[in-house]
């Protein structure tokens, strides 16, 4: 185990939030952030088994219990808020369809979203408003943040279960374009009313 | 995609964060139920009754949907249970969906009702599909549920370190500036050419105490006297001529503007 | 590594106080006592070389990061600053009259000198206290350290300018009489009414 190693497993282990490799570079000085990078690496694979486990969740990297010794820990201590119904599916929503408005988010849940939930969402820490899509009326667009990804302890948001298989099979695209997509070529054109959702390149590794 | 996969009734423990609501724990399918406070809208109402055609959200039969809907819609009314206005909405929608549907095709106007059906399915498919996905997110492991943080972390620590810069000069100068700030003052006052008031009162009275004529107030001022001293002396001596005048002891006379100043004994 | 390990490192992890041998087999249920300490020790020496440490303090264990890493987990972060007007007068004052006392100081300057200044003299490394005076009150006395000739580029303190040399170069001259030599002949004597102020502009460049 290097100097380097011993270094970064000391200052995550201190930290009080998570790290990015950026971080932990500059708050080592002299650090090259490819040798950051692979001590990372070397390290969760070291930790790999024991109690704790060395992760990255968004970018960010934190040391935290193994989850099979949940069980051993969640005694005594608080239980997580519990989300409503609601809130745990416009979480959802906005996590796999990201940046989303609030006009969008209804449309799927085919019912209106009390402000308070967004309200909830973000005051957790795992919503962010991230900007305004320049369609008409500028509505407030919505993301997740990397607060989400580390509560949820997903690495990135292609970690988001089964993302993948929802993309392939259009199940995240508007009602319309899969429509049009089944019928063949769309015969009618038919306005858009959820426009295409630009994917948030931002942690596309 | 395969079937069923996003239909599957979601793992158990995950109900643990559903807010009371839990459609598929609590329902017996046989019985009546009725939970119009507990679905969040029409729409959501729609997928609980075609997850429990059990069979994949593709291959629903929309009418049979429908018909589930309206009966429940029914049953609420029968109950005289207040609906929401979406749930009557939606209950109108989909029984004229259901007559467009069992009408010949010719006679249907655009969108066909086979539209509207399809898409209806789709939509209940994309709610579906969030609603799974919200199950698994919340069945993940979560940070203070299934993994836990450092309990208390040491933080880490940053020094704020100042780098004071002053050079030589500064040093000196500042040094300079004291001593000659607190050198210990020695004030000369220099000696001035001046009247007082004083003398020039009693230069005055006493000179009008002489004679009874008029005399220019410029006869009173001392003869051969440099020029400052002449100017404070006349000054001096115009204030005395005011003060002595004030006092009744003296008369003041000018003939014209900026003429010369007379001044004489009261008798 | 053992389950009991596993479990022993992720409850110390997560605890926020260290645990006794007692608190950690209590903790974990069914664990016998001398099983704890067994692993405890174990754990101990798998981390002896790595960047954290399991220690025992007063009977109760807890992890922290390895004391030979402490330099590392402080960051510096520096900041140049222009010592004040009213500093650099007080520094001057240690440097021509050493050793001083403050009360010395404020006599010499004429104004009241705040604690702050000296801290900060002291904080730059230019300023010492140099013992106490052997008076009534025993006052601290201050005087001027080898970083502080190093900084100013004086070999000694010798190298300072004397008062005859001060006078010379108009250092000395109050303001009135430098500025009434720049006038030719000073013809109206005023009087100094402004109060010295007592300057506290940091940055004055």
């Amino acid at each position: 185990m290097n100097q380097l190693e011993r270094a970064i497993e000391a200052a995550l282990f201190a930290a009080e939030e998570p790290m990015s490799v950026d971080a932990l570079a500059s708050f080592l000085g002299d650090a090259e952030k490819p040798d950051v990078r692979n001590a990372l690496k070397a390290l969760a694979e070291t930790y790999e088994k024991r109690g704790i486990h060395l992760v990255e969740r968004g970018k960010r990297w934190h040391f935290e219990t193994a989850p099979d010794l949940a069980h051993l820990l969640r005694k005594e201590r608080e239980q997580v808020r519990r989300l409503s119904r609601a809130a745990t599916e416009v979480l959802a929503i906005i996590a796999y369809h990201e940046p989303v408005s609030r006009a969008e988010i209804e449309s799927i849940r085919g019912v209106q979203t009390s402000g308070g939930t967004l309200d909830v969402l973000m005051e957790a820490g795992w919503v962010k408003i991230a900007g305004r899509r320049e369609v008409p009326g500028r509505p407030t667009i919505y993301a997740t943040t990397p607060e989400f990804l580390d509560h949820f302890g997903l690495t990135s948001r292609r970690d988001l279960p089964g993302i993948a298989e929802l993309k392939a099979t259009g199940l995240l695209d508007p009602v319309d374009d899969a429509y049009d997509d089944l019928m063949g070529e769309g015969e009618e054109e038919e306005p858009h009313e959820a426009p295409e959702v630009e994917e948030d390149s931002t942690d596309a590794a | 995609m395969s079937d069923g996969v996003l239909f599957t009734d979601p793992p158990q423990e995950e109900s643990e964060d559903w807010d009371g609501i839990a459609a598929e724990a609590t329902v017996d399918t046989d019985a009546l139920y009725l939970e119009l406070d507990g679905w969040e809208g029409p729409l959501d109402l729609l997928l609980d009754l075609a997850r429990r055609q059990k069979v994949d959200l593709r291959e629903i039969s929309i009418l049979a949907l429908v018909e589930q809907y309206l009966d429940y819609i029914e049953q609420a009314e029968a109950l005289k249970l207040e609906l929401a206005a979406d749930y009557l909405v939606m209950a109108a929608w989909l029984a004229y969906l259901k007559s467009a549907m069992l009408l010949p095709k010719e006679e249907q106007e655009d969108p066909s009702p086979e539209e509207l059906a399809l898409k209806l399915q789709l939509r209940l498919q994309r709610l579906g599909a969030m609603r799974e996905a919200a199950g698994r997110l919340m069945g993940g492991d979560r940070i203070g549920r299934d993994v836990f943080l450092r309990g208390s972390p040491e933080g880490l620590d940053i020094v704020r370190k100042t780098n004071w810069q002053c050079d030589q000069f500064a040093l000196i100068e500042a040094y300079g500036r004291v001593k000659a700030r607190t050198a210990p003052a020695v004030h000369m006052v220099r000696e001035r050419p001046v009247m007082t008031l004083e003398s020039a009162l009693d230069r005055v009275s006493n000179m009008l105490g002489v004679t009874l004529e008029w005399m220019e107030l410029r006869d009173f001022l001392p003869p051969h006297a440099e020029p400052r001293l002449r100017k404070s002396a006349l000054a001096s001596s115009f204030v005395a001529a005011l003060e002595l005048a004030r006092l009744g002891k003296a008369e003041i006379a000018q003939d014209e503007v900026f003429g010369p100043m007379k001044l004489r004994r009261v008798a």
